[in-house]
């Protein structure tokens, strides 16, 4: 105990694989997720210490058991509420939620809305799969109209949320969307997320094998998804294509696909500004629309106070003001007689 | 009372014990008439007791039954446990107020009435069939029938002030003329009025003038032969405040908290009558204190297991349908095994049930409310200021053994108030947390021997990194674990880290008799009640004892041999034996169940009646 | 019981108004909105019997006890999921939610924007007074940042919801927003609301006289209210102030206010379309925007098939391709062996 | 074993009863294979029930202890009322199966393995020091070491299938050899095949291969040197099928519904074991059942609280985390007195605890776990079959009564089955509802004297509009009402309604002695268990009795009379003691508890030894 302390190693990826067996299907898109997750962990200049990865039920809720940081597998649903005690406790933890659409859309929705729009410092990574896995297969609230599953053997008759337009719409103030298998893309998007200072919102595409096979398949194939895909970069135009032939164009107020032919210019194509939040509604309506390729990167990003850094400010001003609280002085504040 | 023409000579009376109602319209001003005449009791060193009762609408239809607003005090040279049963003044501003309390007034009552309201419009509003001044409703009580609104408009002539602000001075007046009568001095209320009102200061004229307005009238009237003083309560020795439930455990965590080297989180959701915990915690913040005001209960008591997953003592408060609501997450603070405190100030239900009315009704909720099984200490309050004690014992049960704790409380508590004699913080018991920094052989569910807690390991702490859950785990390493084995073994720890902290309890020594042939057994806001009714049974040679527990889970070790010493047994509760079923349920004694759910407390001789009947054909 | 029916005659406002008492504070403005939804009723069409009020908890909670048709007053937040269940029982009914910003967008947030995904054909009003009324006077998630309330004495670090914003987010198909004192104008939004197929979201203005009173006089007061107030109108050029002198133009993806003085032609100014998902995006992100007017009116409406509609066709189809449901058949479904 | 080399001669042999289990990893198809067997022993007229049990992982890291699923099966010519204790026959398809499995297996017990996954890496993946099928491990069976995944392959040369594939249909290998041993026909499964893998003839050619090839084998092999003929069980006339708990809960509800006159709602959230419930409704749409597939349970319960307010047989059904969510709704069901179902599936507990294992944890939470007073009729099922029953009961009294009704059935039930004797749709008890559309004297709070069920008048009737909600009412109009005397009234009133419920409950009568030296008292799924073991203990002459309650709450009239009739009263329970407390609270009854706590349910030896031990000294 009383050896001398030195300056602990860098880190690397195999310091953040915890003890525990992985288990998830053989070929579920969590794996690939989990170690990119590991991946970036040293870079973000983080004692390990102090990080904390919090999550809910469901299969993607299993994650902090994998990571060999400090944990806490959740109830379903809360994932988001809990994060928001361990940041406002110890607002210097770096603090990541994990979720799936049945756990941060279905039954955990209210919390994080809630926690969008208070923009606590606080990273959360939603794996989308469309359906809810660790119950084996019934449609979730990202699932498509129609679909058949265990609990809808007639199709669902729910329509899908969009998941970047309702946290646009909860005041959220980072939206990304990332794919489970663009790897190099998705660390970029976490490191992005983790220097946002307020609550960073990432959807992940994840191929759920067993239940929902190839949901996104139009956008993870070698073939299609160039056509498929439009990956957003700041400042840069809005081209996607697998000859970067397309692009999309403002056309009052609506986007519309062009052909980046002799006869188009470049010039028209609209470049990606992530500060601009009219700009990512109209990006977040494309989630769902025929004919346009699904946009990932970061479709805004915006840093305001922190409601975990405005809560310090105020305790500080308050013992400012009043002192740093003397409970004997609160005990006899008003009338006091003694006996 | 009418007849009577002699000229009045005034007296002054020795009394022992004096039981007030203030009651009007929810704009009546009658909760800060009733807790102006609280403080200046308090002052002139009387113990007392106070019992606010308001309706759950913000403003009811003026003059309707449903709008009337009360505040009832006790106060006396003895002690105090209850604001009294019947009342020997009676304030009625309309006649709605009278309507509804009448019945609680003595035979030869005082009954201070603003004449004013009492229109043929009001008192049909009210549901009286004639004028109740002019009929013979009034007979067996002293009258006296004061146009307050003319009397203030008079004194405020000069002022130019809407007939509007007059009327609502009045209550002032009736303030000023139960001073006179308990011959008080005005100058505590007059302070308050000047401070309150600074930034008009023709409002607050206005009320100056109508306090005094109201003293002066009752000095001239004849209805007032006599006034009243009240000798000192002998207090223990100490320095004393006036306190309510409410604000006493507010106080309560956060002492602990400071005791314990520990920052106080508090995660809630507003909820009548529990939202005043917020509201003074949220003004604690030089004490560091942090609130968070949830979108709902379950991400009040979520952020809660946050914050002391993260090391904060960590509290949440709520009432009954709220507590409801944050019923699975506290199974899983029982499986995380994390300190807190859940604090439930009951109301009456069930369902939205009677949101502002007080009942004893979620004690099964409290103790076997959860799915699997999920034991939590439980813990009640018993009198406003017990409330401090009560909230500081929760604390400390939750950070010494590492669990979750449940305090109750109820309305009545809460909105109660009593002269709580102020401790001295460094006498306060020591509360030790289980905080581990050395990560040499640590485990996150290794339980320690006497306490049965385990290491309670906060992020930030290097080298000690862990994960936790709701999944059942491994003794010692905390991984996820389904084995049958483990599971028996788990569910058995849990159970006996309750037994445990009985360990930790005062002897039950029964107030009054220690064995014999009767014992009241209660639990909670009670307390007075039965104390007094016990006092008076005792007065009469009756044989009986009186336990209030303050632990209901788990219960006193020493519980079932104190029951076995008496041949009968009593359970007084505001619900449908709660408790009752509990104790039966755990030592397997007859006792016999005492239920009043009517959203208000116990009277002295509720409980009195009850027990001469059980006694009755013994000498 | 055997009198000959007599075809009923035609209903007033009168008829909607319950024998029971009502009980806000004197100048609370339910008041305002309670007498134009009854007055509105007689005119849908709809047989009394067949309306329901479906409220949760608060002030304005209490709607329900005051008009005469089939009411709940349910619990805390739970409205639209109460509401839910008894439109799919009875899809004839025409179902009205009545909520508060704190039971419908705090406690019930989730339930609410799972309605406006479903799309179930319910009415919701939303009495936003940006204060919890009935627990006496705390901050609520409309509340603006930095109010003194109650449990905030030293300021909200809360940020507030963008009401339209969040339903538009949610992929409401019908959002809209109204003043408790534009009662004329709250009138054909209730109407149009109810002629919408689908969840009708209306947010309302309401003042609450003892907690929060005052917080909407920039919208109406006389004096100043046409300056602030944008009423939109679909067709119509988006003009307000005084004079009428002031429009909304877009520039490139954003909006600006101009002045139309002799230079600045009408031509310029945005006409207003509430089948435009985007512009409705545009006009949400006014609510909180200085320099700005309000906008009032609908923001955004489009038909489309409702789950309850849905729900009965899927219903229809299986029982026309599988026969309608045999109890016997069922039992005796797979193997069975007689002894 | 080995050493014996005579030459095999095959006899077949008569038995009464085997037990089977069926384990492997995830991947295997255990359940499959299980449920196939099943079907086969249905056919042939024995008697069985099943019991599955599966990883909560969907896919647990292959060959880990973790993936182990199993199903097991006891089928024969007597009654069946569990599962089994010990094994006859433990197959185990890799080490891991055997390592979690190998205890259960009797002495002399016959273990089919694959010994192709005995490698060195699958063995010590599953804790194995050295391969179990080298060492002394498996010196006390009988053990058939069989290399199926060869022996499939040889017969599938031809198809030229992938390795994968033919594995995976190495269960089929070895449901074909148990065929030969309990001297089956094949067809069943081979229809089975044909129609599920009809897309892929390769792999249904494959299956079918398997199936043959294990039957073939077991034919050829020395150590099977008998095979065994189960007489036909002596079922009471009837037509059968086999049903599993959720299927038959889903039976009782459809058929309650169409028996009311009423079309029946769903509104819940996927939770395991609940699911199947929402998945079997799902596919009755045809019946003009709606489902709702709400945003979590809360949302479930209150569109079932809005679908019984507007007039449908309202159902929701949930396991118990999902319950606790339920649990502030629940009070406004009781509030508001609407018929409805909420069915708990349980599971260990606490918090999300064991999720895929039965236990009886919930009990409390469902007789007392709410705020306020608010009582709730609870019926629980005993078994698989007793499901459809205990679901047609439940919805009789909510519809009866106007009150809702919790049913509890655990993850034991739900999942297991057993054959069903189909009732006469006709010959259904009927069911009464109190639909209300004549507006003369209506008063929807006015109660029915028989059964204090208010009037059932949905929206849509035509004058006859009214009002509810969550807050206190008066009896008659329902109007809002806080006065003490109105709350003292309506909570009594709501108490007193659960005591009529009681009355149309049957007689309590005893299994076996009616009075005696010990009753056994039980509740849900123990009953097999129990009877089971009262069965043995009755032929050895045991002075006992056996009661399974149906009804928890109320309790049935006269079981306080049948409790005083024994000298010991032993309560079994799959909790630590939920039943006992409140039995003991309710008839202050001294009693035994048996509690196991490992997320499987009673042996009949366990209930066994506790009645031997608690007479040990008698006779
Ligand atoms: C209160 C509660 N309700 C329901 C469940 C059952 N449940 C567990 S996970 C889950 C949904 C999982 O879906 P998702 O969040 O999309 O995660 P995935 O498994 O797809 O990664 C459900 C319904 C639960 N554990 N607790
Ligand atoms: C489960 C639960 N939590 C909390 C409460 C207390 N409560 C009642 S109404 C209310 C908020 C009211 O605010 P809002 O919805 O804006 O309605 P308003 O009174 O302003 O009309 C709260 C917190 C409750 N009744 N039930
Ligand atoms: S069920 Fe789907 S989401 Fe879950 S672990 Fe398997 S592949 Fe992944
Ligand atoms: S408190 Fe406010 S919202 Fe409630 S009734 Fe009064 S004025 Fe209206
Ligand atoms: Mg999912
Ligand atoms: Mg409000």
């Amino acid at each position: 105990m009383n050896e001398v302390k030195t300056k602990p190693a860098a880190l690397s990826k195999k310091d953040f694989i915890s003890n525990q067996e992985v288990r998830w299907c053989p070929g579920c898109g969590d794996y690939a997720i989990l170690s990119q997750v590991q991946k970036i962990m040293p870079e973000l200049g983080v004692p390990r210490e102090n990080i904390v990865v919090i999550s809910g039920i469901g299969c993607s809720s299993r994650f902090p058991y994998y990571m060999n940081t400090y944990g806490f597998h959740g109830i379903h649903g809360r994932a988001t509420a809990l994060a928001s005690g361990v940041k406002l406790t110890n607002p210097e933890l770096s603090v990541w939620v994990i979720t799936g659409d049945g756990d941060g859309l279905a039954i955990g929705g209210n919390h994080m809305i809630h926690l969008l729009r208070r923009n606590l410092d606080i990273n959360i990574l939603l794996f989308n799969n469309e359906i809810y896995g660790l119950t084996k297969g019934q449609y979730s609230p990202t699932s498509e109209l129609g679909k058949v599953t265990k609990s809808s053997p007639f199709g669902s008759i729910d329509y899908p949320f969009n998941p970047p337009q309702l946290a646009l719409g909860a005041a959220g103030t980072f939206i990304a969307r990332g794919i489970d298998r663009e790897q190099k893309h998705l660390q970029g998007l976490l490191k992005h997320a983790h220097t946002h200072t307020g609550t960073a919102f990432v959807e992940i595409y994840q191929n759920c094998l067993i239940f929902n096979n190839g949901v996104f398949s139009h956008l993870t194939e070698k073939e299609v998804k160039a056509e498929n895909v439009l990956v957003l970069e700041h400042g840069k135009p809005m081209i996607f294509g697998k000859n970067e032939d397309k692009g999309l164009r403002l056309n009052g107020s609506h986007l519309e696909v062009i052909q980046l032919d002799g006869k188009t210019s470049h010039d028209h194509v609209l470049i990606h500004d992530e500060t601009n939040k009219i700009q990512a509604l109209l990006l977040s309506e494309l989630t769902y629309l025929k004919d346009f390729p699904t946009p990932i990167g970061v479709f805004y990003h915006q840093d305001v106070e922190t409601y975990d850094h405005m809560m310090i400010k105020q305790i500080d001003y308050a013992k400012e003001q009043k002192g740093e609280g003397n409970i004997e002085a609160l005990f006899h504040e008003g009338y006091t007689w003694t006996v | 009372m009418a007849e009577d023409q002699q000229k009045i000579s005034k007296t002054t009376e020795e009394v022992d014990v004096v039981t007030i109602r203030f009651a009007g319209d929810s704009g009546d001003g009658m909760q800060l008439t009733g807790s102006q005449f609280t403080n200046n009791t308090a002052i002139v060193g009387n113990d007392l007791s106070t019992f606010p009762d308001y309706p759950s609408e913000i403003r009811a239809p003026a003059g309707s039954l449903a709008g009337v607003s009360s505040f009832q005090i006790q106060f006396g040279s003895q002690n105090i446990y209850t604001p009294g049963d019947t009342l020997d003044v009676l304030v009625a501003m309309n006649p709605a107020a009278l309507k509804v309390h009448l019945k609680d007034l003595k035979i030869n009552g005082l009954l201070l009435l603003n004449s004013v309201n009492y229109t043929p419009r009001n008192y049909k509003l009210a549901g009286w069939e004639s004028n109740p001044l002019e009929d013979k409703t009034l007979k067996d009580y002293r009258v006296a029938e004061v146009n307050m609104s003319e009397l203030v408009a008079n004194s405020v002539k000069d002022l130019n002030l809407s007939p509007k602000v007059i009327n609502r001075s009045a209550n002032m007046f009736a303030l000023g003329f139960l001073y006179y009568m308990y011959d008080r001095n005005l100058d505590s209320t007059i302070d308050f009025i000047t401070a309150k009102f600074g930034k008009y200061p023709d409002l607050a004229e206005a009320n100056r003038r109508s306090l005094k307005a109201g003293y002066n009238y009752a000095h001239t009237i004849k209805i007032i032969r006599t006034n009243y003083r009240i000798p000192k309560a002998k207090f223990k020795k100490g320095t004393y405040r006036n306190i309510m439930g409410n604000q006493a455990v507010s106080f309560g965590l956060v002492a602990a908290a400071r005791k314990a080297g520990l920052e106080l989180f508090y995660g809630g959701y507003p909820i009548t009558p529990a939202s005043d915990i917020l509201h003074y915690l949220s003004g604690f913040k030089n004490f560091g204190v942090k609130t968070f005001q949830a979108e709902d209960e379950i991400a009040g008591v979520m952020s809660t297991i946050g914050a002391a997953y993260a090391g904060d003592l960590a509290i949440t408060a709520t009432s009954g349908p709220g507590m409801a609501l944050k019923t699975e997450a506290l199974g899983l603070a029982v499986s995380v095994e994390l300190p807190m405190v859940i604090i439930n100030v009951q109301r009456g239900g069930p369902s939205t049930g009677l949101p502002t009315k007080t009942e004893q009704s979620d004690l099964f909720q409290a103790v076997l409310g959860r799915n699997g099984e999920a034991p939590i200490p439980v813990v009640a309050a018993q009198t406003p200021a017990h409330c401090f004690d009560a909230a500081y014992e929760a604390c400390r049960i939750a950070l010494e053994h590492m669990i979750p704790v449940i305090l109750l409380s109820d309305g009545y508590l809460g909105n109660g108030s009593e002269p709580w004699r102020i401790p001295e913080y460094k006498k306060l018991p020591e509360i030790k947390t289980h905080k581990k920094t050395d990560p040499e052989d640590f485990l996150p569910y290794r339980h320690d021997e006497k306490t049965l807690a385990r290491p309670w390991v906060v992020p930030g702490t290097a080298n000690m990194e862990y994960r936790v859950g709701g999944l059942e785990k491994s003794e010692g390493t905390g991984n996820v674990n389904y084995t049958p084995e483990n599971h028996q073994l788990m569910t058995e720890l849990r159970q006996r880290k309750l037994d445990i902290i009985a360990d930790s309890f005062p002897p039950v020594v029964p107030f009054g008799n220690s064995s014999g042939e009767l014992l009241i057994l209660g639990w909670g806001s009670t307390f007075g009640a039965i104390r007094t009714a016990v006092e008076n049974a005792l007065a009469k040679g009756l044989s009986v004892g009186h336990v209030q527990l303050t632990h209901l889970n788990p219960f006193p070790k020493d519980l079932g041999e104190v029951l076995g010493k008496f041949k009968q047994i009593l359970i007084p509760e505001l619900n449908m034996g709660q408790l009752q079923t509990l104790i039966q349920g755990k030592f397997v004694v007859k006792t016999e169940g005492l239920h009043k759910m009517k959203g208000v407390p116990f009277t002295q001789s509720d409980i009195y009646n009850k027990m001469v009947e059980m006694l009755k054909g013994l000498a």
